[in-house]
């Protein structure tokens, strides 16, 4: 028996164990186009034979936020991954819809396309390219969102840097031009992973407040973020990871002031 | 391609078995050779060194992931060091064979070490690059100790001192022997077969050692390893130089059934040769080299000799003119088109069985096993798959 | 000193054309991460562009030779000098520079099919595998070209404007025995022009943009919204054109056959991991380099001091770069160390 | 010997009476040929390998390079033998069956049985030649194997041939070796060889070119090279000239611009391109384009020389060859007898000239069929003794002596120059003149080497 045998035989009890406790949201898959904004239904995804999403599923109302909150390996990124159709983890099971569109039988640029934009936790600025030319990027493929102008009004310290190597900037530096990035497509669902990671309490301050500004846009936004005050106090809704599953649903608000639910899942 | 050992649960008994069937069908070679035209000592010697060849390539290539492209300069001194003892000292193979090894690994611990500081298509680079300079210089400037192209031979007048002590030698050229017994045709073949089935049994052993399955951990994710600061070099080492001494013994037997050795055995085709019939055989499992080797030997000695008045005796029963087409068109397949054969074989296994033939086996083996299981239905295919 | 000269100009001819071959296969590692062992076979293909048009401007009007009565044999006139005289002619003897232009458009279709038609379904398939169905395919094109070819060289000629030699050493007050032949002179202007056309391409162009992102963070320009995966195909058609027209280019100097992709292979790939995987401008620069350095070793004295050393040098100099640079000249972190 | 050296009591005999019906496909087709063995005694009462025994028919091995660079030579060679099977059988036009002399051959075969052939590839490799000669002697039984088109191969094949104790009948190979130091008594070259290549250039390019001149050579860096070189180097220093440099050039380059750009400078004026095969093809392309035919060096017109050219190579070279000396075997616009009638009934079968090789591979066939034919027996050792010192003539070379000492064939070696102006595709060599036998014999112990016992 080798090792990965073995880890292939318990990740296919984990899945088959997780699609008979998710009957409640295994009941939803294939009801068709559901009512709200967002929403996704008893996601199963894969790492190659590793499990990772198991059976995670939720709803997200047009304009609100919501914070996914869990421990490091709880499965929030490769959750955010999932609903942005990345490469990986591979999507075995379940469904993305946004706006009544079905997303989880879409590439990654498709769902782009469609609006999601994931800013994801190593900020992936493109090396190589200049800072116009990373935002030039974001506009290639339709629909556009924000004019270079916009951009560079809200973000002041890009437009210093505009002919710069992107990979040449600052940690924090790196984070707007992810944002002004994802602001530069016309964005219907923004997923945010992490944005305050690896900063500078300095840093964060000035990312928090763009973020705010982003908040007053009026973008649903998943945020995914270790520091989960930071989070919640940005976010409407959350969402409790542990192990790939939903252990906890609710408002912001109750997770900040729900003292055991923090201590357990969160170690805050 | 791991993955692949998984349809085996291992058991000792099982292993055993595996042995015995291995060793049975060796043996019985010429008998089931016999209808597809391959009986004859020449062939069945290259299938099995070739064998051993591909099966100690899958030891490193199999087990760790790594990629070397220059195998064959083991290979090829293995013939060399075998061919300067049949000259010097003694027509014995047992010496030859042994020699042969060792230089191999005196060779692959030299090239090993320094290749081994890189991974992936770098490390596969400088093995090539090895292995190319030693092909170069053995035709060429080496040409005193390898003689070039016309390969190093033997010769009436070769010392042979051990022989010679015990009063041998006499007319003409002797044949290489085991102690007495003569090594050429048929003999030449058992002895190669039984050192295939010791060789395949030493893989097998490795494969099951906690040494093999640390190998396979390796393969599986090297960095990982590295971190949990397992150094892993010394893994990959021993078992880069074991797999070049099983080139070199592959070297050594081809020197004992045809006493010369030649430096394009080195060229990097002959390297790219032990790669593709391991993958093609189906890499990481035990006996896919194996049959990746006999396939190309096969097609390479078989197709190759088909000629147009045999293909119009095989198609002779038809009408003239579909005789003539069907000759035309087959012609262009053996012949001095078995090449695109090959080309074609390469593609279309890898196309439709990325395993190898193994895999083939495995899912022909399945499909008989579903058969059997007969109306139980399929359990838990219902799964929705998401368009990818 | 002349001598030296020399030298250098032959290895910016040598180095030009492994330039060249390795930008092509360094375009498709770069995008695709494709092991493409079908790329010398590209090479191959772009030669005998060569080779057919001069095979179709040359349909000639046969004319049976009554004095040899063996055999067919005839006195050939091309149809084209039949209907349009000295144009004709010089047509003819200009059929190397018109099938580079043929080559442009029929290496992209080449290029094109075998992306989508085989390469596509390699992508997540592992490197040995890409090796095994790229090199059989190398094969079955060899073979292919070889039944319509035959296995002969087959020599072309540059056009008479452009074959003999330049009488460099005259020309700049020189050494009178510095000449070097026309057309290496435009085999190197030509190799200098595709080179910097494919930067110029990557670098001014939007779509040379994209397709940087792309070669830095495939992922991030597909999360962007683009199909980065049909300009990987494209790039693949470019890569194809690029390396066809080294080789179409190549014929007066090197008279083609089926076998030549398979001796530039193992060459391309030595220039490629030299230059650093995945590098542009490392393969460009490798390739001169190991031109360079290859025609220097050939010459007597240092043949004199090192034996065999021209037979070595370009594995020689790979061996010693890797191990000190372990990425090559300028290659980037994490392509193809798996 | 005496059973092919099969242990397991499963003669082939016993094979095709119980497994024939059953084996379909390549099985069959692998088989057919195959002549039983070791049942029947032939009337000299004497066992050897692959006695065609009472048999209907006698198969030959032909084994040339099909893959590689030297496919298309090996092609030629394939169409030879098929046209010697031919006339051997007594079909077609019977070609030098009719010219040769002395001759027993009476077109009904070997000795009456019909002859068969099979192939194979060498692949210029010599494990791939052995090993597919190993197959033709003990899969498919064959009496005689003969082609290659390297030297290299040929005495690899040739050592082997002597080994099984199979006669080989050498094709294309040209180095000394071949009936030098690696000689065998089973081994016979008709081919020339370097050695006679330089006897019968040198007085030509005297004549030619004069007694003071610097050569320069570009050397194939292998033994067939260095063979060449040193025969060329011996008869052209005897003549007066200067040996500059002879610079050695790895197999298999493709681009010779760095060995040929000291050439101008060194102060040569004859340059010789000791290349063969494609390698030849483009040495002598990129010479000419360095502008060396058209040089003037030490106030004398700059000369390039190809001490063995091949007509087959010579076309991949084009234009190139117009006006470069070297020598050959033979060529196909000899207007002899032997030559004519072999240059028609080829022409007629395929449409074009033959090659030298060829020509060499169809002669070699002959003339082991008549060996077998006067010798009265398919014997090995019989058939050695008979072509030992044979002499012949109408084989398209003139007189022509196997010498016994070394099996090497001794006759009129043409010096050729590409043709400045070809007539037709096939018109590229132009004969300059055909160097009697007396000029370029040399003594056998001149390489030494040892042939052998007869019997192995």
């Amino acid at each position: 028996m080798s090792e990965s045998e073995t880890a292939s035989a318990a990740a296919d009890k984990a899945y088959r164990d997780a699609q008979e406790h998710s009957a409640e949201l295994k009941a939803q898959v294939g009801t068709g186009a559901p009512d709200s904004y967002f929403a996704c239904r008893n996601l199963h995804a894969f790492y190659g034979e590793s499990y990772i999403v198991q059976g995670v599923g939720f709803e997200i109302p047009e304009g609100k936020i919501l914070a996914l909150l869990g421990r490091n390996g709880a499965g929030k990124t490769s959750t955010l991954r999932t609903i942005a159709r990345a490469g990986s983890p591979e999507l075995r099971q379940g469904e993305v819809w946004l706006q009544g569109t079905a997303i989880h039988p879409m590439k990654d640029f498709e769902a782009a396309q469609q609006g999601i934009q994931l800013v994801p936790e190593d900020r992936r600025i493109i090396g190589g390219l200049t800072v116009e030319e990373n935002l030039e990027l974001a506009q290639i493929a339709e629909p556009r969102g924000w004019e270079f102008e916009r951009i560079y009004q809200a973000f002041p310290r890009l437009k210093e840097r505009r002919t710069q190597d992107a990979s040449t900037l600052s940690g924090g530096e790196q984070q707007m031009l992810a944002i002004a990035r994802a602001l530069a497509r016309d964005v219907k669902l923004l997923l945010l992973d992490e944005p305050y990671e690896g900063l500078a309490p300095v840093i964060v301050q000035e990312i928090e407040r763009i973020l705010s500004d982003v908040r007053q846009l009026g973008i649903t936004t998943i945020i995914v973020e270790q520091n989960a005050v930071a989070a919640l106090k940005l976010a409407d809704l959350s969402i409790i990871l542990d192990q790939g599953e939903v252990v906890y649903e609710g408002s912001a608000k109750d997770v900040l002031d729900n003292e055991d639910l923090r201590h357990e899942y969160l170690a805050i | 391609m791991a993955s692949i050992t998984h349809f085996n649960p291992s058991t000792p008994k099982r292993d055993l078995a595996v042995m015995g069937i291995f060793a049975l069908v060796v043996l019985t070679a010429p008998i089931w050779a016999t209808p597809i035209g391959a009986n004859y000592p020449d062939l069945l010697q290259r299938f099995a060194i070739f064998g051993i060849f591909a099966i100690g390539y899958n030891l490193l290539f199999g087990l760790t992931g790594y990629l070397s492209f220059g195998h064959a300069a083991f290979l090829g001194v293995g013939s060399y060091a075998a061919v300067w003892i049949f000259k010097l000292l003694t027509m014995n193979a047992i010496l030859a064979v042994a020699f042969g090894m060792l230089v191999a690994a005196v060779f692959a611990v030299a090239i090993g070490y320094v290749a081994l500081r890189r991974a992936g298509i770098y490390f596969a680079i400088l093995t090539l690059a090895f292995a190319q300079m030693s092909y170069r210089l053995a035709y060429s400037v080496l040409t005193p100790i390898t003689n070039g192209e016309t390969g190093l031979t033997l010769d009436g007048n070769d010392p042979r001192v051990i022989d010679a002590l015990f009063g041998g030698g006499g007319e003409g050229i002797p044949n290489p022997s085991l102690f007495g017994l003569e090594l050429t045709g048929y003999a030449a073949f058992y002895f190669c077969a039984v050192v295939l089935i010791l060789a395949f049994w030493v893989s097998l052993k490795i494969f099951r050692s906690p040494f093999g399955l640390k190998l396979l951990a390796i393969k599986s994710n090297q960095t990982r390893m590295r971190f949990t600061g397992y150094n892993t070099r010394p893994y990959v080492l021993t078992v880069f130089v074991i797999s070049g001494m099983y080139a070199g013994l592959a070297g050594s037997l081809m020197a004992v059934t045809d006493p010369l050795a030649g430096a394009e055995r080195m060229v990097w085709t002959a390297s790219g040769e032990v790669v593709l019939m391991t993958i093609l055989g189906g890499a990481g499992t035990l006996v896919g080299p194996m049959l990746g080797a006999v396939l190309i030997k096969y097609a390479e000695n078989i197709f190759s000799a088909v000629n147009d008045s045999q293909l119009a005796d095989l198609f002779g029963f038809l009408p003239e003119p579909v005789t003539d087409l069907m000759v035309g068109v087959a012609s262009l397949f053996v012949g001095e088109g078995w090449h695109l054969t090959l080309g074609l074989l390469f593609m279309a296994i890898v196309i439709f069985l990325p395993g190898g033939m193994m895999e083939g086996l495995y899912r022909i083996g399945g499909a008989i096993r579903r058969r059997r299981a007969g109306g139980r239905a399929a359990d838990n295919s219902a799964v929705t798959q998401p368009s990818e | 000193m002349d001598s030296l000269l020399l030298q250098l100009l032959n290895g910016l001819d040598k180095g030009a054309a492994y330039a060249l071959i390795a930008l092509g296969l360094t375009l498709v590692f770069g995008t695709l991460g494709v092991v493409n062992f079908a790329h010398g076979a590209l090479f191959m293909l772009g030669a005998f562009v060569a080779v057919s048009v001069n095979k179709l401007l040359t349909i000639s009007q046969k004319v049976r030779d009554e004095s040899i009565t063996a055999f067919e044999a005839y006195t050939e006139k091309p149809y084209l000098e039949i209907w349009l005289g000295d144009l004709g002619t010089e047509i003819i003897q200009w059929s190397v520079p018109i099938s580079a232009l043929v080559a442009i458009p029929v290496m992209l279709l080449i290029g094109l099919v075998m992306e989508r038609g085989l390469i596509q379904y390699f992508y997540k398939r592992t490197h040995a595998e890409q090796i095994l169905v790229t090199f059989g395919l190398a094969i079955v094109l060899g073979e292919i070209i070889k039944v319509f070819f035959g296995a002969n060289p087959i020599s072309q000629s540059a056009p008479p404007e452009l074959s003999g030699a330049a009488r460099l050493g005259a020309m700049l007050g020189l050494n009178e025995n510095l000449v070097y032949p026309w057309w290496r002179l435009v085999y190197l202007l030509c190799s200098f022009l595709i080179v910097s056309s494919v930067f110029a391409f990557l670098k001014l162009t939007t779509y040379g943009m994209v397709v940087r992102a792309g070669m830095a963070d495939r992922e991030m320009v597909g999360l962007l919204g683009i199909n980065i995966q049909r300009r990987f195909t494209v790039v693949f058609g470019i890569a194809a054109i690029v390396t066809g027209l080294a080789g179409c280019l190549y014929t007066p100097i090197l008279p083609p056959d089926y076998h030549m992709g398979m001796n530039f292979l193992v060459l391309s790939f030595v220039v490629v991991v030299v230059g650093g995987m995945g590098s542009l401008g490392g393969a460009v620069c490798a390739g001169f380099l190991l031109g360079i350095l290859q025609s220097f070793a050939a010459m007597s004295w240092v043949k004199d001091i090192v034996p065999g050393i021209d037979q070595i040098i370009i594995y020689l100099i790979a061996v010693v770069i890797l191990l000190t640079r372990p990425r090559g000249l300028m290659g980037r972190k994490g392509v193809m160390e798996g | 010997m005496t059973d092919n050296g099969n242990p397991t009591g499963w003669s082939r005999r016993r094979f095709l009476q119980t497994g024939a019906a059953t084996t379909a496909g390549l099985g069959a087709l692998s088989f057919s040929g195959t002549a039983p063995t070791g049942f029947v005694r032939n009337a000299w009462a004497q066992d050897f390998r692959n006695n065609p025994g009472n048999s209907d028919t006698v198969t030959l091995g032909f084994n040339v390079p099909q893959t590689g660079p030297y496919a298309e030579e090996g092609k030629d060679e394939l169409r030879a033998y098929k046209l010697a099977v031919k006339h051997l059988n007594g079909e077609g036009d019977g070609g030098m069956l009719n010219t040769m002399q002395p001759t027993a051959l009476k077109g009904n075969g070997i000795l009456g049985k019909k002859v068969d052939y099979v192939t194979g590839d060498t692949q210029t490799k010599s494990d791939a030649a052995r090993a597919s000669a190993k197959r033709m002697i003990e899969r498919d039984g064959v009496v005689m194997v003969t082609g290659g088109s390297s030297s290299g191969v040929a005495v690899s094949v040739q050592a082997l041939c002597q080994d099984m104790g199979v006669i080989f009948m050498a094709g294309l190979t040209h180095a000394n070796d071949t009936t030098g130091k690696d000689r065998r008594r089973y081994g016979f070259r008709h081919f020339f060889n370097a050695h006679m290549s330089a006897a019968a250039l040198g007085p030509v390019l005297k004549e030619q070119m004069g007694t003071n001149r610097k050569s320069y050579m570009l050397v194939a860096d292998y033994n067939w090279g260095w063979s060449v070189e040193e025969s060329m180097k011996n008869v052209t220093e005897e003549m007066g000239w200067e040996t500059v440099n002879a610079l050695r050039t790895p197999l298999g380059t493709s681009d010779y611009s760095q060995y040929l750009t000291p050439v101008r400078d060194s102060g040569a004026d004859v340059l010789f391109l000791i290349h063969y095969g494609g390698d030849m093809v483009n040495s002598l392309t990129q010479a000419v384009q360095f502008g060396l035919k058209d040089a003037t060096v030490n106030g004398k017109p700059f000369e390039i020389v190809v001490p063995l050219y091949s007509r087959v190579m010579a076309q991949g070279a084009g234009e190139a060859v117009a006006g470069i000396y070297g020598s050959t075997n033979w060529h196909w616009s000899l207007q002899n007898e032997g030559s004519e009638a072999f240059v028609k009934s080829f022409g007629e079968e395929y449409g074009f000239p033959p090659s030298q090789a060829a020509h060499t591979c169809y002669v070699q066939t002959l003339l082991y069929a008549n060996a077998v034919e006067s010798a009265g027996t398919f014997y090995p050792p019989e058939v050695i003794k008979f072509l030992e010192g044979f002499e012949f003539t109408g084989m398209g070379n003139g007189d022509t002596l196997y010498r016994a000492a070394d099996h090497q064939a001794f006759k009129p070696v043409l010096v050729v120059k590409g043709n400045d102006d070809p007539q037709s595709q096939f018109d590229l060599l132009e004969v300059v003149k055909e160097v009697p036998t007396e000029e370029i014999m040399y003594p056998a112990d001149l390489y030494p080497g040892n042939l052998g016992p007869y019997e192995v």
